[in-house]
Parts: C-alpha cells; structure tokens; sequence
C-alpha cells in the first residue's frame, strides 16, 4: 500500500509530527476551556488529524485553504504559528486574529489560510474564488477547502462545486465526512452512502479515502492537488474518519452508538501511523517519543507566549472594518 | 406559578401549542435527535420524546431548505415553528423569507396564508462574529413579514402562542443571553414567575416595563433589562426613566410610545443592532414626525459602534453599549 | 412506444387541446404584448407545451404545482381560467393575482397551483414543503415542482430536492431543459449531459425524456406521479426540450445557433402529437380543426374578457399584506 | 463631451478601468454570451468583444456563488465587479455578503482586502414584486459594506469608476428607471453631458443637486428626479427646494445634509425604498439627533406604503411616492 519511494522519510516524519502537534494542542485546549482560561466556544479536530496534515503536505505556503467552524487542525497544518492560535483562543491581542475572531475564526493569511468561516458551507465559493483568480493571474496556486459532511447539504457546496468545475478551477473539495453534523448522523441527511458520489453531479473525479489513514489521504491528496495545479480541473474528496470527541464544548455525544464509538475510536489515525512508520524503518519508538517531547515543548511556549500577552484595547473593535480609514 | 427561563418558557409554548393543534410541527437542525442537543440552545429539549421525530423534525444543515419547506407546508395549513440555530445563518435562507413568504399571499388573492414561525436567536454572546449578530431590524424593514421580540419569559411564551396561531409569517427573535442556563458566563438571569394557566399576549402591543416621568427609554431583547439596571441606579439619583419594550416591531405600538414621549418630553434608545437604518432609527423618526413638539430634547441613540462583533471579552464588552453609557447620556440630557 | 391501452381517448384528446390551448395562448398574448397592450415583461412557452400538459394530465385538481417567470403553460395545463390569466396579463382586477402579480406570478389556489415564483430555483423547496403537509396531514395530495435547466445550478435546487428524497415526500421534480437559461447554453454551466444524473446525489431516480413528444413525458410523468403518491418519494424528470422563441419580450436568440434551432424547431410537439393521434385513430383532421376552433374561441373570449374587466383600485395596493387587517 | 445614458456610463465606466487594470473583471448571469444581452440591462453589452470571455466571465445561475466566488477573488487581488440581474436575487448571496465580504478583513487582522464590487439594479419598473425591491435600505445596515447611489449618469461612472479602485466590498445601487433606453414606457430619460477625459467621484461626498432656501428635500437614486421635478414646479410659486443627493450612504456625508438643514430648517425625505427601518429613518435620526434645535418644522418622511410592490400601473403608481406627493408635503410644511 504504501510505496516509501513516493514520499521522502523527511515528510513522513514532518506529516506525522503535524498529526501529534495537533493531537497535543487540541488536548490541551480541551483542558484549558474546561478549566475556565478561554472564552466561547471550540470545536475540536481530534481523531481528524490525517486529514488536515496529509493534504496541507502537499501544498506550498502560498497554496490557499480555507477552513470551517473545526478549524485547529486546518491552521496547524497550514503552519499558522502556534503561538498565534494559542493567543487567538486566550482573546489576546497577539492571535493570529488579534482576537476579533475566536476558535471559529482561525487563520493566516502570511501562510495562506483565510480566516475560518464559521457559516457551514460557507468557505467553499471562497475558496472557489481564490482558484479562479489563480487561474486568472496565472499564479500556479492552488486552493483547498475544508468542509464536513453536513456542509454537502448545503447550496453553497452545490452551486461553487459546479462552477469550480465547469471552470476547470485550480481547487480541491476535502470533505471530512466524521459521520455527523453536530448530532445529526449522515444516514438522517442523505440517501447516498458517500458523499464522493456527488461528484458525478458535476462531472468531476470523486473519491474516498479511509481518513484515519494518513498515507492514504497523502496519495490521494497529491494526485487530486497535482491534478489541480496542472490545469485538469478539481476533484471532491471524501476522507472517512471520525471526531474523537464532541461537537462543542461539552457535548457527551449521547447520540452516539456505543458499538460505533468502539469501533472508529480504535482506529486512532495516530498510533496507526506510527506503527506503519516503525514498520516502514522511517520512524523508531524512541523518535516517536522524542516528537512528542519537542511538540509538548512547543505547545507550552505557545501557552505561555498566549497568558503573557496582552489583551486588546476596548477601542481595537473599531480597527480593520474598511481599508483606509477606520469606520 | 413557577419560576422559568425564556427557553423553558418557550418550550413550555411549544409544547402547549403542540398539544392542543396538531398541525404545529417543529422543523430545523438538531432539534430532536435522541441524545442530542434540543437545538443550539437546548430549547425542544424533551420534545421529540413527546411528540415524536415526524413533528420535531430533524433536517440537513440548509437552511434555505428548511425556510422553504416550512413556507411550503404552511401554505397547506401546517403550522411550522421553523429554526436555524444561530441567527446569523438564516443569510443563507433569506431569499424564501423575503420573496416567498412575506409575498405569497399579496400574489394569491388571499387565498394564501403563511402560518410559519421562524425563531431566530440573536445578540452578542462571547462566539465571535459569525455567531452574534442581530437582525431584528433587517427583517422589520420587509413588508409582510410579522417582528417579535419578547424580553422576558411571560413575555416569550404569550407571545410565541400567539405567533404560533397568526396566520402570518412572524419573525420571532430570541436572545442568547436571556435564554437562561446556556453555558455562558455573561448569560442574564432573567427567570421569572409565568403562570400555569393558559394566556396569550398579543402581537402589537408594547409593555411599559417601568413607569417613570423624566425620560423615555426604548429597548428591546437584552437592552431592556439594560434600561431596567439603568433606571434602578438612577433612581437614587431621583431621576425616573420610564421604560418602553415595544416587544414587536411590526407591527409596532405607535401610541404606547407616543404617549410616554408625550409624557417625558425626552427619548432615548438602547439599541444592539447596528444603529444605521435600524429600528431606533425608526422609533425616533416616528416621534419627531407625529409628536415633534413634545420633545424638550433631542432624541439619542445609544448602540454599538459600526463594527463586526469581535470575539475578545474586552472589546465585546466595548461593542455592547451598557448601563454605563445610558447613564452617561442621561445624565448630558438631563444636565 | 404508445400504448393505447394506458390512456384513454379522451385522456388523449383532453391532453393535446391542453397543448393547442397553450399555443394559441401563447402565440395570441405575444401579439398583444407586442402591440403594447400589455404591461410588464413576458416569458413565453411555446415549444415546452407537451411537458405542462403531459404531467398535469396526470394530476388531481387538489394536487399542487409551483412554476417559474415562465408559467402560462403551466397554469393553463393545471385549470386556471384563460379569462383570470388573460386579465391578469392585462393588470386587470379579475386577474388571477388581482393585478399584483402579472406575467411571472400567475397561478390559482383554487386549481392547486400557488402563485408561480420567479426566483429561478425559489419554488423547489415551496414544492417540497407542500409535499411534506402532504405526507404529515395524510391527504394524499402530490406537489409537482416545475423548473428549468438553468435553476439546476442554484442551491435551492440542491437543498430540497435532497430534503424530498431523504423524508421519501410525495413531491416530483419537473426539469425542462430547453438548453438555455436566459442566454446561457447548458455546455456553459453544466459539465454532465443531463440534468437528470444530478438525481443521483439524492438516491431517487431521475430519468429523461423526449419533452417534445407528449407520449412519453405523459408515461415517465404518470409512473414518477404514482411512484410519489404512493408514498415511495420523489423522482427527478428531465424532459429534453426547446422553447420556439425567446427568453423573454424581445429576445432575437441571436445566441443559438442556426442549425440547432432547425433541428429543435422542426420537432414541434404539437404537430407530433397530432399525427401520432390520427394514426392511431383517436383524432381525425376534422376533429383537430375543431379544436383550434373551439380554443380559438375560448382565447377570444379571454381577451374580450380582461378588456372589458375593470383595473384595480390604487387602493387595492394595501389589500391582502397580511391575514386580518391590512398592513 | 457627449451625452450619456446611465447604462452607457456605467458600461464607459466599466470599460476604462478593464484597460487600466487587467485585475478588474466583471462577473455574472448572461453578461458576455455572444449574440446575448450583455446582462439584464444591456449594460455588459459588447464589452467581451473587447476584454474576452475570460474577463467578461459567465456564470451558472448561482448567486451565493457568483458573490462567494467573487469575494475569494477579490481577496486574491483580482478586482471583481459582479451582478445578479436584479437586485431581488440577491437575497440567494446574503450570506456571502454580509458574513464573508463584511467581516473578512476584520478577521485576518486587516492582511485581507476585498476589493468586490457588486452592481444592484434596484427599484419598481413594471416587473412585480420579485423584480422590483430597494435593497439599499438593508445593506446600509450591515458594517464593512460601503453603499454607493448614483442618481446620474456623471455621478453613476465617476462613482463606478472610483467603487473599482476601493479597495473595500462596495455595493452600488442602479435604479432600473435610470439606465436609459430598457424598453420601459416608465423609464426616465436622464442622459447628459459626461466628460470623456477621465474623472472620479469621491465614495462618501454628498452633492447638492438644486440649491434652496426653504426646505431641504434629500432623494436617492430616483426620487433625487422627483424631488428636482417638484422644485422645479414649486419655484413658480415661490418656493425653493434644496435637494441633496447623498449619492453613498455608507459612508454618509453627514456635513452636507446638516449644513442644508441647518439653512433651512426644515427637512423631507423621498424614498421608494420601504420606509420601516430605512435609510430615511436614519436621515431623520441624524438630523433630529445633531442639530434638534436647527429644525423650524418636524422632519417628514414620504415613501411606499408598507406593502410588496404590486404588478399593475395603477397600484405601482400608487406605491411610488411621487412629485405630487412631495409638493403636498411641501405645502403642508410651509403652510
Ligand atoms: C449555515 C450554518 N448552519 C448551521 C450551523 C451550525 N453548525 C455549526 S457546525 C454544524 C455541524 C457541521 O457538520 P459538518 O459539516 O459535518 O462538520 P463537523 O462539525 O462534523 O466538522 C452546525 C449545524 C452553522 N455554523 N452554519
Ligand atoms: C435567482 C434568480 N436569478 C436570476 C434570475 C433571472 N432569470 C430569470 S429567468 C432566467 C433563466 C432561467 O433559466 P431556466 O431555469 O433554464 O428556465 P427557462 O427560462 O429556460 O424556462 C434567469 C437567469 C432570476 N429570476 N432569479
Ligand atoms: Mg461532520
Ligand atoms: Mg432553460
């Protein structure tokens, strides 16, 4: 299945620590809200980190993604700073938002990825958008959009699909199919049983991938971005995977079978991972240990560099509205 | 009598009017699911038990869908209490609001009628900008289409009864931080004794939250338990705000306000909407153009400034406009 | 490929004067329109008359259409008056929206179709709305949603079409595709070849048809519509057809092509139908004259009808707002 | 100088930023098909002749994604210039535009411009109540979109031209009337002189179209026509109108129309845009907020009734306001 020839040890291993940089940070947010230090609300990616970090290796920063209400995962793999992330969460001035926007609004621009947008199906004409004007000014981009099951049921996704397609856009639709939008499985939303089969509506590849596997999304990541890149038009991607946790905050996903939960809570992309990169040679259980020791390191300095920064002014609300010109 | 939140006392209304019609059906996303949320703010919590999944109805996440099948269905003589979550998602079903169901019935002779209820949440409350806005004003400028902002857990359950038999579309907005115990810090208490027994408030009519003769204060959802801290504080100042909560927009009681401004001879609104070409706008244009006289100072405005809500707790605080700052104008009018 | 057996001869013959009175209709009010007689903007149906009268033939007065900005067909083929839509056109008082609505919003409750909804795509999830009383109130009524190829591509489309197949509603999705929304060829905004494969997104059947030969949109219509009421949910119809003239008032179609439209104009459904009908016996040319005469009549009697009909008070602005008091 | 249509200078407008910036690109429904209609109003008409099909780019008939992909290009540098046929159809985009196009820039830290501008033929014109509302009301209501009104054809290129070169999401508003020559017996023919040589209007510059010492009249998009036929008419009996034309109201010239009213003391508005929560509203507000004490009469708003707008010419004519009813107006003021 996995052909190591395709991929340099380097990125299997970068790809790896990007998926236990996540994990790591979305625990650790977990205990942080839970215990008071942020405000609002989080939705967090755990159980999706394949996804997030086996497309966003195979592109370039100035590659384009744009990402959704989940969006953590998206802005660590992109290579927004933790620091920045970790300051967004705590409302400091030094988010990478300067804390007008929250979890649900996560980006950089500086690394090519817009601010989260939070309206479900609402980044995928974006992102449609940011392809056509690569296409137009020839600037060899490419965009990637992010999106959830439950955002398939929505016009948008209809209406910017077609039209990244009949343009031929420079643009790949990830769908993260994790079974459910909020509480709501996907066998109450839809008659088909893979999302991918939608792509037939607009007459462009559709594939599914198991999404707990990294190097399966990585193999088909890079053929769908390569395909977009070359000019031959967009692919809808489907990775099958599953939200360790809950939707928000405190859900205790009660609407979930239990048999269910067993099963896909087993498929942990990330041990999974490293198995097959011991096995592979690439990786040994000592270096495994020791990424996790240099992502703990990180993710405390990004703690830290977020409880010693300060708090926006008051008066910061009425800055960045229009260019030129506050208000 | 009991004490109840706004959202136990608009599950309360659902359910009663549930009960007592069977045309009344719930429809929008996560609503019913076993195990699951009750919505986004818990309210059909415990429905889908009751009433069962065809009548608490779970959709896809599409929200022009779920307005149009609820304006559908209406039309047939179902009785639709239609939501989207956040108010800030129904954007995306605005289309089937304005051109389908506050003009069917215009186009059909009368033959049509509209009976659907769309709730719809709104304000400021610590999600970010995508999660917090108000469109309380947007909605009241469409002919056609009923506005209803309850305050207070009486107030919400009367009123939404009452939505729920109008024969028209009514538009009601509900405020996150009025609902009661939803997980957030800056959440109102606002619980209050609401009787067991069976009423309705009607639509149309405004409630004089508080009596009182110096300055007439205009608030609506949230704002008018603003204006409420307002005038308790000031009242140890000997100055007496009487406070007006139109309670709906459209259509609107003129003469309540009319009469307090007569009254007062002063006005101000407390508005978390965007001011421009929103309902205090509205409510000042219609003072200064039927009672202009009366007026012994100009007419105010307070609210947010011209800004997307921010997310950080600091700045949030700044965009709300507070007792604080009502204060602060009172005093330059009364000074 | 016609089965008498299956239809009756006045079925028949009830059918094609639907198609001949839509014609004359048709081909009477661009006249009027032309010599200003008439307010307002018109989109005509000539070419597109075998889908109307077809599917409507095959439904109950109490069950329910919803149209497009381009409604008399349908209208006509559901049972609404020629005297309330000729009047209407007129922006007379005894019009079939008193006058508010003209041209694009024709319809009658009373024969079962609502007001027609010129937002292209607007009136599908209308449509599955009354599907869905349907089904919640037991009344075995079927709603049939007409629309164009073009409104294929808005989200509306997308959200409850996927809404009718999930809830398995008693709803049935007419497309005609007549190649062209407004100015735009299909090849420009569709990559698939039939708008009927979108069905598959859903899980319902679409199927496609000649929508020029009455014959087969009335069998394909007949099974989705008792397929519908039967309670085993909706289906997409595509019927393959051609509009004989323009988009709209003055429209010169100088955007299709010459022998496209030869191809297109020469398989009138109209003439089609009739010597399919005196080949099988149920129509002599005798017969056939009678009808345009008796239609002939009927339309003369629409037009003398809103001519003589008052126009409405200014007044009647203010009238029908809401329920119970206006304004 | 030659004289102009509004349609022929917003196409002159259109096409002269296309030379000058190879960014600039116009996208939409039926705009650039070959042997087409060059959009709803003529206005694209024969422009992809010129810049070609790539550039004249369009679109499946999807509005939330003709402004979702507009935005997204527009983010990337590309300067789109977008249209949706009617104004009405831009209930599908809302979401796009009030929760991406308004707040995006507000989000990345002001790394992200959205230089879109978006073309919203508005107004009544014999085509009923889907073809014919006034969005400008609505959009002025949300922060981060700049609203742009030409009433002329000089006004409506040099605005144009300078809504392309913002660097910020500009929604501008063209009255169906106005265009010229749209096969609309109703049309106003206000074709003038426009300088070839190039010029831009500032956004945000108020312009007083008559000069006036009695009563200050502020019109938009048409009914600035109505109010300058009504002074026109009045002037024979003495009286003279000021008309202000606020040509944006996002960002409002405040200083023009206070500066008016403070003159004459006394203020009307004209609007067809629903009254209810309406940009006359917020004139109103401005006015009887900052210089209360200026005003000789109260300030009066003449508008549509609360109502869709109705098909036939007679309720038509009745829904507009009109000159009639301004002049009315005036003599109830003066007298
Ligand atoms: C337009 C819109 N409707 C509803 C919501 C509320 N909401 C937020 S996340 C969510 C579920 C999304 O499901 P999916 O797209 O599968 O993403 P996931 O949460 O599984 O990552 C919903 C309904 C929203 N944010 N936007
Ligand atoms: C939402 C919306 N967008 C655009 C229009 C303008 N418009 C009216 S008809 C039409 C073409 C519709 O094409 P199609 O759906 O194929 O129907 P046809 O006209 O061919 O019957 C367009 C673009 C509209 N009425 N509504
Ligand atoms: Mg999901
Ligand atoms: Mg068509």
């Amino acid at each position: 299945m996995i052909d190591k020839t395709k991929i340099s040890p380097n990125k299997f291993i970068e790809t790896y620590t990007t998926m236990v940089r996540i994990r790591q940070f979305e625990d650790r947010v977990y205990l942080l809200f839970l215990e008071g230090e942020m405000p609002g609300t989080i939705h967090l990616y755990q159980g999706q980190e394949a996804v997030a970090a086996a497309v966003c290796a195979n592109l370039r920063r100035e590659d384009l993604i744009t990402s959704t209400h989940r969006p953590h995962g998206h802005a660590i793999a992109k290579g927004v700073s933790l620091r920045s992330l970790m300051a967004e969460l705590f409302a400091k001035k030094t988010g990478c938002c300067e804390a007008k926007g929250g979890s649900m609004h996560m980006g950089d621009m500086d690394v090519g990825m817009l601010p989260a947008i939070a309206i479900v199906g609402g980044g995928i004409p974006v992102a449609t958008g940011l392809a056509l004007a690569s296409k137009m000014m020839h600037s060899g981009k490419v965009a990637v959009s992010f999106f959830g099951d439950g955002a398939t049921s929505e016009g948008a996704f209809h209406e910017a699909v077609n039209m990244g397609a009949i343009w031929n856009l420079p643009v790949v639709y990830v769908c993260e199919n994790n079974l459910y939008g909020a509480s709501t499985h996907q066998s109450k939303v839809m008659k088909i049983k893979n999302v991918a089969e939608r792509a037939s509506s607009y007459g462009i590849p559709g594939k599914v991938v198991d999404g707990n596997d990294v190097f399966s999304v990585y193999e088909v990541a890079k053929e769908a971005i390569s395909r977009a890149r070359k000019g031959k038009g967009p692919t809808l991607l489907e990775c099958k995977t599953y939200r360790r946790g809950g939707h928000s905050r405190s859900d205790a996903c009660r609407y979930r079978g239990k048999e269910e939960e067993k099963v896909w809570l087993a498929k942990d992309p990330i041990p999974q991972a490293r198995k097959k990169l011991v096995q592979l040679g690439v990786l040994t259980e000592k270096k495994a240990k020791e990424i996790e020791e240099k992502v703990k390191k990180e993710i405390k300095d990004a703690i830290e560099y977020a409880r010693r920064s300060p708090s926006p002014e008051p008066e910061d609300t009425l800055v960045n509205v229009f260019v030129g010109g506050e208000n | 009598m009991r004490r109840l939140s706004v959202a136990e006392a608009v599950r309360e209304a659902i359910a009663e009017e549930m009960r007592q019609n069977e045309k009344v059906f719930c429809i929008g996303e996560d609503i019913g699911i076993e195990g699951g949320f009750g919505g986004a703010f818990g309210v059909t919590q415990g429905l889908s038990e009751e009433f069962g999944h065809q009548r608490i109805l779970d959709t896809p996440i599409a929200e022009a869908g779920i307005a149009g099948v609820a304006i559908g269905a209406a039309i047939m003589g179902m009785r639709p209490i239609a939501d989207v979550q956040y108010g800030d998602f129904i954007f995306v079903a605005m289309d089937q609001l304005i051109n389908n169901a506050a003009k069917l019935r215009y186009l059909s002779k009368g033959k049509i009628k509209v009976p659907l209820v769309m709730r719809i949440p709104v304000g400021v409350s610590g999600r970010g900008t995508q999660h917090a806005q108000s469109l309380e004003s947007l909605l009241s400028h469409i002919p056609g289409l009923k506005i209803v902002c309850p305050s207070t857990p009486y107030d919400a359950k009367g009123l939404l009864k009452s939505a729920i038999r109008d024969d028209n579309p009514v538009m009601v907005f509900e405020h996150k931080l009025l609902y009661g115990a939803t997980g957030r810090k800056e959440a109102l208490d606002v619980s209050m004794d609401v009787p067991k027994e069976e009423y309705l408030i009607p639509i149309g009519r405004a409630d004089v939250k508080r009596e009182g003769k110096d300055i007439t204060i205009v608030g609506l959802l949230k704002t008018v338990h603003t204006a409420l801290t307002a005038a308790k504080r000031l009242k140890k100042e000997g100055i007496e705000l009487e406070v007006i909560d139109p309670r709906t927009l459209v259509p609107l009681d003129e003469e309540t306000i009319l009469k307090s401004v007569k009254k007062t001879g002063r006005i101000i609104i407390i508005q978390e909407d965007n001011l421009f070409s929103g309902w205090g706008a509205e409510v000042i244009s219609l003072v200064t153009e039927k009672i202009f006289d009366y007026l012994d100072a100009p007419p105010k405005r307070i609210g947010p400034p011209a800004t997307p809500v921010p997310f950080a707790p600091v700045m949030e605080k700044y965009y709300v406009p507070d007792e604080e700052d009502l204060i602060k104008e009172v005093a330059k009018i009364m000074g």
